[in-house]
């Protein structure tokens, strides 16, 4: 049967488990693969040590666990932050466990409240995986019970709680491909020239390569500002890449006033 | 020979026709019966499940819909029908049963619970079972997705309600079923109703 | 309150989990029964026959076969629908949409066709209609999830295969895609395949 067979393995697996805990004498191997976190780690630690959740030692627990983990990080092994978190956290409750709490704040919580709530996490994940196990040992469609073999004719009783049709879905489908044509494409318009600021540098470096004295940007660009539509774009381009250049030392730029024109020359390598 | 009123046989042909499990207004619904009108569908229902208690075949609630079902303990003969289940990770397992228990929870609960951070891959599983839905979003900052079981889960496992959940009473008794809620939206039974919680937004609300 | 044997329990859990209708032969290899040993099958689902005569199921007899039958009096009952409707969004339309045509599709794919960020809340709703399923992950950094149409979705639209969604040329000829389209446009020719393709991982490869 199924339920067996699920039983089986998880029979096998808590063996393996254990056997990768337990070496031949009498310490463990130590292998972080195969738990499924800081948790899960230390419910296998209790089972190890066959203590009793309800009635739990965290200090000893805590000290399982920091043993287990210095054990890994002496071999060198790869252990996964959150293992480390939760040891560097199990090392603070200790001392709060161990020390008397000196300066009593009322905010926080006292160690053994912290140590309460570890164990009641501890608990809370061991109750889900015995009820997760229950679950599945219990009865199930198509295992223990089975529906009508052969279906008649209200196979298409449904009670759809969502309506759509194949309409609906093909004109949204168009409807969405069109936009993203639209956006992309604009059909019916030719294209409009665009100046790049990457083609305007690449027109400024050409120009300024022929001139190295003041001269206004707009008489340097004067070879294409016949088209009107080209000039704006062109003009506005040379204008981003001109403070580029300006920035990187390349070219200097000078303006008298507000709306003047603005000028620009090449920087000569003085000292 | 056992009496059989009209009605219940035509309640008892519906629900032998019907692939799935059929709920009162879908029965009444077929049945040409207005809503409103009072009518004693839930008592033939009975009848027709005490006719059925020592038979090969029970009449059964699931999901708060009534469904035929094959008597549990002729599974063995049946050996030969069954659909090998497909074999859940530990962690989905796990994660199934955190949802089913604790539902409304979000994926930071489920993780609070597990102490272990849940890969995507594992809600993604338990969605293509669809014994799991995600339900809402959550009121607090993210607003992350709450997920809960669905009628699909309570019909793989034979449950009316989700109050039928195994060892639900004595979990509640020794405090296990609490979550790390807000004060105020501490849900302490599972709840799986289709509508949301208080501290539940809907799923599409921060949708374009 | 009808007395039912041992015997008759079982082969009426055996013809209503079959199916198809079950022969004599069949129905003794299910109980164990040897061919040749006497045994009074045929007289117990006779007497099934008679007991459920004037129920809304009968138990008959087809080509030598046994099977259950809703009575053939109460099939006008069968025929009624009810739907209890929901709207999907319009983004919610053109995600499952895109997700049927382009299908396996990630996230990041259906949002580069519809050109605006899909929020998750529209994932999570088309995932609660069961019309789209989560497939596998794409062998792409981040392995995020691929989508795909499932059953379900075939079953709502009423398609037998997901090749039957309209191409190109049906999307013009009714009118829902004009003729002003760039070159290059063009509509995939869908298919929703259970195994995975190539650059497809499994959903729980990556799992903890």
């Amino acid at each position: 049967m199924a339920d067996n067979e699920k039983h089986q393995s998880d029979e096998d697996w808590e063996r393996q488990q254990e056997c990768r805990r337990q070496d031949t004498s009498g310490g463990f191997i130590v292998d972080i693969e195969g738990f499924e976190g800081p948790l899960d780690l230390m419910l296998a630690l209790a089972r190890t040590h066959k203590l009793d959740l309800t009635n739990i030692s965290i200090l000893f627990l805590a000290e399982q666990y920091l043993t287990f983990v210095d054990k890994a990080r002496a071999l060198r092994l790869d252990i996964a932050a959150d293992y480390l978190v939760m040891a560097a956290w199990l090392t603070y409750l200790k001392s709060r466990l161990l020390l008397p709490d000196e300066n009593v704040d009322e905010e926080e919580p006292s160690g053994d409240e912290l140590a309460a709530r570890l164990a009641f996490r501890l608990k809370r994940l061991e109750a889900m995986r015995g009820a997760g196990k229950i679950l599945f040992d219990g009865n199930q469609l198509y295992s223990e019970f089975f529906p009508r073999g052969q279906s008649e004719g209200i196979t298409v009783l449904r009670t759809s709680l969502y309506e759509a049709d194949i309409y609906d879905l093909l004109t949204a489908y168009a409807a969405g491909r069109l936009r993203k044509v639209v956006s992309v494409v604009k059909p019916g318009l030719e294209r409009r020239k665009v100046w790049s600021i990457k083609k305007a540098r690449k027109q400024l470096e050409k120009i300024i390569g022929f001139n190295c004295d003041w001269a206004p940007i707009d008489a340097l660009l004067s070879g294409f500002l016949d088209d009107p539509v080209e000039s704006r774009t062109a003009l506005a381009a040379a204008f981003g890449a001109s403070l580029e250049m300006a920035r990187e030392g390349v070219i200097e730029l000078r303006q008298d006033a507000a709306f003047n024109p603005l000028y620009l020359r090449r920087k000569e390598e003085r000292e | 020979m056992s009496n059989i009123t009209a009605q219940q046989r035509k309640l008892e042909a519906l629900l032998f026709a019907a692939t799935e499990p059929l709920d009162l207004r879908t029965m009444q619904a077929y049945l040409g019966i207005e809503q409103d009108v009072h009518n004693d569908i839930e008592k033939d229902l009975v009848a027709l499940q005490r006719h059925y208690e020592e038979r090969g075949v029970h009449l059964v609630k699931v999901a708060g819909k009534w469904a035929y079902r094959t008597a549990v303990d002729l599974s063995d003969l049946l050996e030969r029908h069954k659909v090998v289940p497909r074999k859940l990770s530990r962690a989905a397992l796990e994660t199934l049963a955190i949802i089913a228990y604790h539902q409304p929870a979000t994926r930071a609960e489920i993780e609070e619970i597990r102490g272990v951070t849940t890969s995507k891959g594992t809600l993604d599983v338990l969605l293509e079972t669809s014994w799991i839905r995600p339900r809402g979003r959550r009121m607090t900052p993210g607003r992350p997705v709450t997920y809960g079981t669905s009628d699909g889960f309570l019909e793989h496992f034979g449950f009316d309600t989700i109050k039928e959940l195994p060892g639900l009473a004595e979990l509640k008794g020794v405090g296990l079923l609490d979550n790390n809620l807000p004060a105020g939206f501490n849900v302490p039974l599972p709840h799986d109703d289709r509508e949301l919680q208080q501290d539940e937004l809907p799923l599409e609300d921060a949708d374009d």
